[in-house]
């Protein structure tokens, strides 16, 4: 394996280019890890989540790849098909459901453990709330945050309840309204998601969609904002408070490393705090409530201790109940058909069963204004 | 007149648009106080020459001198600049403007139409024209448009005034005030030049004739020293002879009948008012009327084109079988069996399509023919080079677009089509319209033929003395009414024309 | 979604959603009134947006932090006016005095335009070595977005009719003076002639060429503020590639919609922008599904109005009788 | 005025059509312009080599086999959707709705293949798809040319805003059979593959450039040679002159829009069962509104569609290669497509008109006489 080590070839498959912030995190990850490792790299921008996909999985092979992988959800089918038709090469796909079901040794998911990165996201933003109503500004019923959601899709819901959760652990009083734009980018409807937000009376947003309509209607409004993917303190320097991200290059160090030794990669990988794959941006002390980087600081030492669980069962409430038992859908199929307890030692095991999330609770709190939940 | 300047002199003007060399070394003089009839056959270059005085074409050879300066003249803005304003044979009209606005296009100065209007108004007063200054011309008859197109000029007012056939569309009264304006203008020592198809306006108006044959200058002199049989050999080359047949209806029997036909527009207008009448086979039905009279809606209703009111048309067979027309489009009156031509008004509007060759348009008529799914293209083909040579059409070849061909040779190319689908019934509507002498003449015979043949012909005219030379009877229109029926043979001019202002003014035949 | 108080917060978002729309649509009425159909706006709003960029951006450099408010507006929309007006340009270059086929051009102009304005952007983007892939202008953006000094304080008054940038005033007043001019002056009245009937026009002496050159040229920078407002106010100097969307191909189909009157483009802009929208401020409470059958809202309207409309035919209502066709004096 | 103006520098007037290798000769020598032009382009904002940026393109179309197979199925997909455009553009309809007209085909394409896809053996499965597609694509064509043929609806806008309900059909679709996705459909019948397309000979891309090849020729013969080609002429030239030799303009509307939306719905079902075996919103990508443009600069004529789509998609493919090999940003592929097709859309004047300029001698005799 020698001989193959000094020629391998990685091929990367991104949805969009630079220029979506969701590619970029992948796309800096990727250049920066492959030539720390000194591996060729090939990287394929602007892949839509359709044949091409495959072709381009396929061009890559030609081109002399052995490991692909690609970022986007949507992907995954295409990445599969390859996979079955190449045996000998690897494929990784992050944000994906099925590798744990497919049944092949050559197709892998991958993800991180970002509802971490949002419950510590959502203690600034909670810290702040409780510094609104310290001032006056608001009173402690009116500690409303909003977020602009993409889809009723487990990532996204694991995403806004964690940051919620985080927001509720230092400020109890708190509520959330959430809006859903049915797109992972789309300037206006998030902008416009953001601003009936605040017409409503939110005093906080936060969103889970990559463009910069949100930010923006924050900053123009002058709410505070907890942002995703990247730090938006150039786009709203008055209102950022902080950002969580997914760190790509340890998984894109594990699974060259893995290929290189000539051993297998896991199905499904889950990055966490722990493993640098989960990381928070600077805070913006201009913004952020006193106290707010050492109050993330310890939630995240207990984090990686294991002594805190996001989804703890005693802080939240569906139904005005506790949970004690749920049954997930771990298992992708056409019907969502739950089929996982996921619910044991009073908290809720997000990303253990499979790399992507598949919180999906409905949890008291939270209200969402377009869609009737169910 | 005292001596005359030349205003004009053009020098060896040349003018080719691809292989057809329009206008061949060009010789000109135009001169002050004098109207030139420029005189010629279809397509041999007339127009071409005008625009190129006017800016529209740019020659490719030759001078022009205007006062004895040489001058270039790029646009119609430098000629309008040098005083030469033009009325060209199509219209230059927006249809979406009043006819004020149509009329104060291009000047310069801030815009008042009430202004405008009034000078309009006053100019109409003087001269004795109506124009509404405030109509659309979209709303216009053809007359309409063309009076709108003089007030143009004069509103403008020039020194050289160039009329492409200008009374191509106009009522015999409407020349006449025409004709008057310009030889008042001729008086007041202005230069004019008209091109005019119609001999005895040529007579009546002109000084001085110069001749075009097939782009190249043949000649000129004064009018009073020539006729019109000498201006048409000129300008066909060789002797023609100038008569009109008229053979006496064989076996006459009715074949189109027409009763209490009543007709309005889409604006609810009344066009057509319980019109009955009878058309036979083997005889040539005139009618009369001023423009606008009913005459398009009357032959669009038989032909299938109009939603009619009220009313019945009958097409009468050989053995007396009869089909009631209305409520047919016309492929349901084809599928009939009732073979109808029509040579509508506006050909390039409605019987032709100007982007297609001849061969293309010959096809119109015949293209349905047969179960086959595909075209029969050499029938066609064969027909328009029968109908090139037959008409004298002067094109480059038969896959020329019938809209590069000049007014005149366009109109052939629809009658030639039209005649060559043996019809049973014949409607035209204005066919020599813009043709020059000796193609009318040949048109006249063609429709001869057609009546000598048992066809049915209705042959709506504007040219009075035809009518009465042509047509076995006349039927004359006013105001959507029909005013009375005469025998074309001893009729007076003098009567028709008092029918066709007033209802009822002659014998009613009926 | 129907009481006052969320009608005051949805008519200005309705507002400046239509502002963008407005300019392109005025922009194309002006061209096209000249006979020509140019397609290649959305691709000009892409160039005027990214050259207004490109103007702020090295002038908050070069200025480092101290903006003056008089070269921070007036850099950037002089380098958008003069970046649309160019593309304005090249349309007319090919349409006008090479007589090229006004569709094709059109579809290669926006082809051009769009990637035009994504390259530059990117290129910014690289240039500052954003985390989040776009360029913020918040400094010079804070000018665009300064509302009138009132609008806070009349309640919603202040809020429908004075919280706009100035960009927003501008695009009613263009339109007003655009229709007042089509309607009203010499001018308007040449041009409309060029656009009905050249042939016509350059009979009675109008400079045909010179007018579809101006009038396409002149449409072409109105259209590109549309791109300018939208980066440097809408979404507060925060450029992205794409972020514009197909908001060109709008303003075109507006043109259709408002019968060729910049007056009634005021209008439809607004309405427009508001069904655009609609569905960001409908709460359904429903299937997220439905939000997408909502997202149809502007294009069903735009049917139904086309068709009723269209059902009363009116000859002044039809789009310029030689639009589309290229002009030569020599053709017949 | 003056003195004397003087004559143009640049006299232009109309040609013969020029024989078929000089007009190809002047759009040669405007690709080469092009191309030239375009390397400045790339040196000035890029600092790259041109060469290296035109290697990549050709590299990127046809550097290797399979690239080779996808260029040559993008361009046949292209080229049916331009094929499908034609008719109605002959007949000056504008029907810029292609785009919607091959999503509606896809769409029902889709829809059929998952609730059918096990209760019907495959042939038949693949046929009703088929037909409801077709069907799919001629209604959403059907819908504006009813209005257009009715009360003359403006059929431009009309079919734009089809383009965009269309697409929030299928969002609307995907989002309501996938309530808790990702707005993405993931493959249908994956572990079936019911409903998939045959591979002729173990190669997926030949069955699609085969249907192209089959309807090229069929709406070459269409349009020149039948009466329904000839009707469509005569209407789009003139509808009074249509109606005058009886020809039913509604008729010929209707009838020609069906046949132009069941050819897009045909490109929908070749896409859906025959590509990418699933849809999403962005399945027609644009190529509806590309295909115009191969419409149009072919004149209508299929046989040069090919050499058009070829060109388009060429470049398409090309500037994805660039993007990839030099880290260019996948924009600067469109810029210089842009830039191409300038050269090529101007080049026609060169074709159409007879430059003549004026001698310097000429000019200066006319000074001196002045
Ligand atoms: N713009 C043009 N393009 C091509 N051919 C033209 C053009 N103008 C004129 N021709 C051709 O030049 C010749 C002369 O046309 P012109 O219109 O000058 O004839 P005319 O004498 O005015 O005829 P008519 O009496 O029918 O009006 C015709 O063969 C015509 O087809
Ligand atoms: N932008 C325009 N483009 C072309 N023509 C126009 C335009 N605006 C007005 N007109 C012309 O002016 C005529 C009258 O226009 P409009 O329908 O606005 O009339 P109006 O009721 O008098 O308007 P207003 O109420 O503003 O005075 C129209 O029929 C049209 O020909
Ligand atoms: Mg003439
Ligand atoms: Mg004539």
């Amino acid at each position: 394996s020698n001989s193959t080590e000094s020629k391998m070839k990685v091929g990367f498959i991104f949805l969009h280019d630079e220029n979506s912030t969701y590619d970029l995190n992948f796309l800096n990850a990727a250049k920066e890890t492959c030539e720390k490792l000194g591996v060729e790299y090939i990287l394929r921008t602007n892949i839509p989540e359709d044949q091409k996909c495959k072709e381009t999985a396929e061009d890559l092979i030609d081109q002399g790849c052995t490991i692909i992988f690609a970022d986007s959800f949507g992907h995954e089918d295409y990445l599969i098909e390859a996979a079955k038709d190449h045996p000998e090469v690897q494929f990784c796909h992050a944000t994906g459901t099925k590798a744990h079901t497919a049944n092949l040794s050559n197709f892998h998911n991958a993800f991180a453990s970002i509802y971490e990165g949002r419950y510590l996201a959502g203690i600034a933003a909670g810290m702040k709330l409780n510094e609104m109503i310290a001032s006056g500004k608001i009173t402690a019923d009116q500690a409303k945050m909003g977020y602009v959601g993409a889809f009723t899709y487990a990532e996204v819901i694991s995403g806004y309840t964690s940051f919620y959760l985080g927001a509720k652990s230092v400020c109890p009083s708190v509520t959330m309204e959430v809006t859903f734009t049915g797109s992972w980018y789309d300037e206006t409807a998030e902008k416009e998601g953001a601003l009936k937000l605040i017409s409503n009376g939110c005093v906080l947003i936060s969103q889970h969609a990559d463009s910069m309509g949100a930010p923006t209607a924050c900053e123009s409004n002058n709410v505070p904002n907890v942002s995703y993917n990247g730090s938006t303190i150039k786009e709203a320097p008055n209102t950022f408070i902080v950002s969580s991200r997914i760190n790509w290059s340890p998984y894109f160090e594990y699974m060259i490393g893995q290929v290189k030794d000539g051993k297998a990669i896991d199905t499904d990988w889950t990055g966490t705090i722990a493993t640098g794959s989960v990381v928070l941006t600077d805070v913006n002390t201009n913004v952020a409530a006193a106290g707010t980087v050492e109050a993330i600081e310890a939630a995240k030492a207990q984090l990686e201790a294991g002594t805190l669980h996001v989804f703890n069962t005693d802080t939240f409430t569906k139904d005005g109940a506790k949970l004690d038992s749920y049954l997930a859908d771990v298992n992708t199929d056409a019907d969502f058909t739950p089929d996982t307890e996921v619910i044991s030692d009073g908290y809720f095991h997000e990303s253990e069963k499979r790399s992507a999330p598949y919180f999906d609770i409905q949890i008291d709190g939270i209200t969402l204004l377009d869609v009737n939940f169910g | 007149m005292g001596e005359k300047t030349a205003a004009v002199k053009m020098r060896d003007i040349t003018k080719s648009f691809g292989k057809v060399l329009a206008n061949d070394k060009v010789w000109l003089d135009i001169y002050r106080g004098e109207i030139l009839a420029l005189l010629g056959e279809n397509g041999s270059g007339k127009t071409t020459l005008m625009n190129m005085l006017s800016g529209i074409y740019f020659p490719d050879e030759g001078q022009i001198y205007i006062d004895g300066k040489e001058v270039v003249i790029r646009s119609p803005k430098d000629a309008f600049n040098y005083g030469i304003g033009m009325i060209h044979q199509h219209f230059k009209l927006v249809d979406v403007l009043t006819a004020a606005e149509n009329i104060v296009l291009g000047l310069p100065g801030k815009l008042d139409l009430k202004e405008a209007s009034r000078k309009i108004r006053e100019i109409c007063e003087t001269y004795g024209f109506s124009v509404d200054p405030d109509q659309k011309i979209y709303t216009m008859s053809v007359s309409q448009k063309q009076t709108v197109e003089i007030v143009k000029v004069l509103y403008r007012g020039a020194d050289i005034l160039i009329l492409d056939e200008p009374t191509a569309v106009l009522t015999p009264q409407e020349t006449d005030k025409l004709f008057a304006v310009l030889k008042n203008m001729r008086d007041d020592g202005k230069a004019i030049v008209i091109i005019t198809h119609k001999m005895h306006e040529v007579e009546e108006l002109s000084d001085r004739v110069a001749v075009l044959r097939h782009g190249q200058f043949v000649g000129d002199m004064l009018t009073k020293d020539t006729n019109a049989q000498e201006m048409t050999n000129m300008m066909v080359g060789h002797a023609v002879t100038l008569n009109i047949d008229r053979p006496e209806p064989k076996d006459p029997k009715p074949r189109i009948e027409v009763k209490g036909l009543t007709v309005r527009d889409m604006d609810g207008i009344v066009k057509l008012e319980d019109v009955s009448f009878t058309a036979n086979s083997g005889e040539i039905l005139g009618i009369a009327g001023i423009s606008g009279s009913g005459q398009k809606e009357l032959l669009e209703a038989i032909a299938g084109l109009q939603p009619v009111e009220s009313g019945s048309i009958s097409y009468i067979e050989g053995d007396g079988a009869r089909e009631e027309l209305i409520g047919k489009d016309p492929l349901a009156i084809a599928a009939l069996g009732v073979s109808l031509s029509f040579v509508p008004e506006d050909r390039l509007g409605m019987g032709l399509v100007g982007n297609m060759d001849l061969s293309d348009n010959m096809m119109l008529r015949s293209f349905r023919r047969g179960r086959s799914l595909f075209t029969d293209r050499k029938a066609p083909h064969k027909l328009a080079e029968n109908v090139v040579e037959e008409l004298e059409v002067s094109t480059p070849s038969v896959s020329t677009p019938v809209r590069r061909l000049s007014g005149g040779n366009v109109q052939k190319v629809l009658v030639g089509r039209e005649i060559a689908s043996a019809p049973t019934v014949l409607l035209t509507a204005y066919a020599v319209r813009g043709l020059d002498i000796n193609s009318s003449y040949t048109i006249y015979d063609l429709i001869n033929r057609q009546k000598q043949d048992g066809v049915a012909v209705i042959y709506v005219g504007e040219d009075l003395d035809v009518l009465l030379e042509l047509c076995d009877r006349i039927l004359v229109l006013c105001g959507g009414k029909v005013s009375g029926i005469v025998d074309g043979r001893g009729a007076k001019k003098r009567d028709v024309g008092m029918m066709m202002t007033r209802l009822g003014g002659g014998r009613n035949e009926r | 979604m129907l009481d006052l108080s969320s009608i005051a917060v949805f008519i200005p978002r309705a507002v400046v959603q239509g502002i963008p729309l407005l300019y392109g649509a005025t922009g194309e009425i002006l061209t096209e009134k000249s006979g020509n159909l140019n397609l290649g706006i959305p691709g000009i709003m892409y160039v005027g947006a990214i050259s207004g960029v490109m103007g702020a951006h090295f002038y908050e450099q070069s200025a480092g932090g101290q903006l003056a408010a008089l070269p921070a507006i007036l850099i950037p929309l002089l380098c958008s006016l003069i970046g649309s007006g160019i593309m304005g340009l090249i349309y007319c270059f090919l349409t006008v005095t090479l007589r090229a086929n006004q569709n094709v051009t059109g579809l290669a102009l926006t082809t051009f335009g769009v990637g035009f304005g994504n390259f530059f952007g990117a290129s910014l983007v690289k240039l500052t070595g954003s985390e989040t892939a776009s360029i913020s202008l918040g400094a010079t953006s804070a000018f665009f977005c300064a509302k009138l000094p009132f609008a806070d304080k009349l309640g919603w008054f202040g809020k429908i009719f004075l919280s706009y940038g100035f960009l927003a005033y501008l695009a009613i007043i263009i339109a007003l003076v655009a229709a007042f001019i089509l309607k009203k002056t010499r001018l308007g009245l040449h041009l409309r002639a060029v656009g009905e009937n050249p042939a016509t026009a350059d009979a009675a002496g109008i400079n045909v060429v010179r007018y579809k050159y101006g009038a396409t040229v002149i449409g072409s920078m109105i259209a590109g503020l549309g791109g300018l407002y939208y980066v440097l106010d809408y979404i507060n100097g925060v450029w992205s590639n794409n972020g514009f969307g197909d908001r060109g191909w709008l303003a075109i189909a507006l043109v259709i919609f408002a019968v060729w009157r910049p007056n009634i483009g005021i209008l439809a802009s607004i309405l427009f922008g508001g069904l655009y929208i609609f569905s960001s401020y409908n709460n359904t409470g429903m299937d997220l599904a439905a939000n997408e059958l909502y997202k149809m809202l502007p294009y069903v309207v735009t049917i139904v109005v086309l068709i009723i409309v269209s059902a009363r035919k009116k000859k002044e209502n039809q789009p310029p009788e030689s639009l589309g066709l290229a002009y030569f004096r020599e053709e017949r | 005025m003056n003195g004397k103006t003087h004559t143009p520098l640049i006299q232009v007037s109309k040609r013969e059509t020029l024989p078929w290798q000089k007009s190809w000769l002047i759009r040669g020598i405007a690709i080469v312009a092009a191309l030239v032009v375009c390397a400045l382009i790339t040196t000035m904002l890029t600092g790259e080599n041109p060469i290296q940026v035109y290697g990549s393109m050709v590299s990127g179309a046809f550097g290797t086999g399979r690239r080779i197979w996808q260029l040559l199925r993008n361009v046949a997909i292209l080229l049916t959707i331009s094929l499908a455009v034609t008719p109605a553009f002959k007949m000056r309809f504008w029907n810029v709705g292609a785009e919607g007209q091959v999503m509606a085909g896809a769409l029902a394409c889709t829809v059929t293949m998952l609730y059918l896809g096990d209760k019907l053996p495959n042939a038949l499965l693949i046929l009703v798809m088929l037909i409801a597609s077709v069907a799919a694509g001629a209604l959403w064509a059907f819908i504006p040319a009813f209005f257009k043929a009715k009360w003359n609806t403006n059929e431009t806008l009309f079919t734009l805003m089809m383009n965009y309900i269309a697409t929030q059909l299928i969002a609307f679709f995907i989002v309501w059979k996938y309530p808790n996705g990702t707005g993405t459909m993931g493959i249908v019948n994956q572990d079936t593959r019911a409903g998939w397309l045959p591979r002729l000979g173990g190669n997926e891309f030949i069955l699609i450039i085969l249907v192209s090849v089959v309807i090229t020729a069929l709406m070459y013969v269409y349009l020149n040679y039948t009466k329904h080609g000839y009707e469509l002429s005569v209407v789009g030239e003139s509808e009074r002159t249509a109606r005058y030799v009886g020809i039913k303009v509604g008729k010929v509307v209707l009838r020609t829009l069906i046949l132009s939306g069941a050819v897009c719905g045909i490109v929908g079902f070749l896409l859906v069962a025959g590509v990418h075996h699933s849809i999403s919103t962005n399945i027609a990508g644009g190529q509806g509104f590309t295909a115009v443009m191969v419409s149009w600069l072919a004149h209508f004529n299929p046989i040069m569609m090919v050499f058009s789509s070829f060109l388009l998609c060429f470049l398409g493919q090309g500037a994805d290669q660039i993007s990839t090999d030099l880290g260019l940003d996948h924009a600067f592929g469109d810029i210089l497509t842009g830039v191409i097709l300038f050269f090529i859309i101007g080049s026609e004047f060169f074709i159409n008109y007879k430059i003549k300029f004026r001698s310097g001698e000429e000019r200066k005799g006319e000074i001196e006489n002045a």
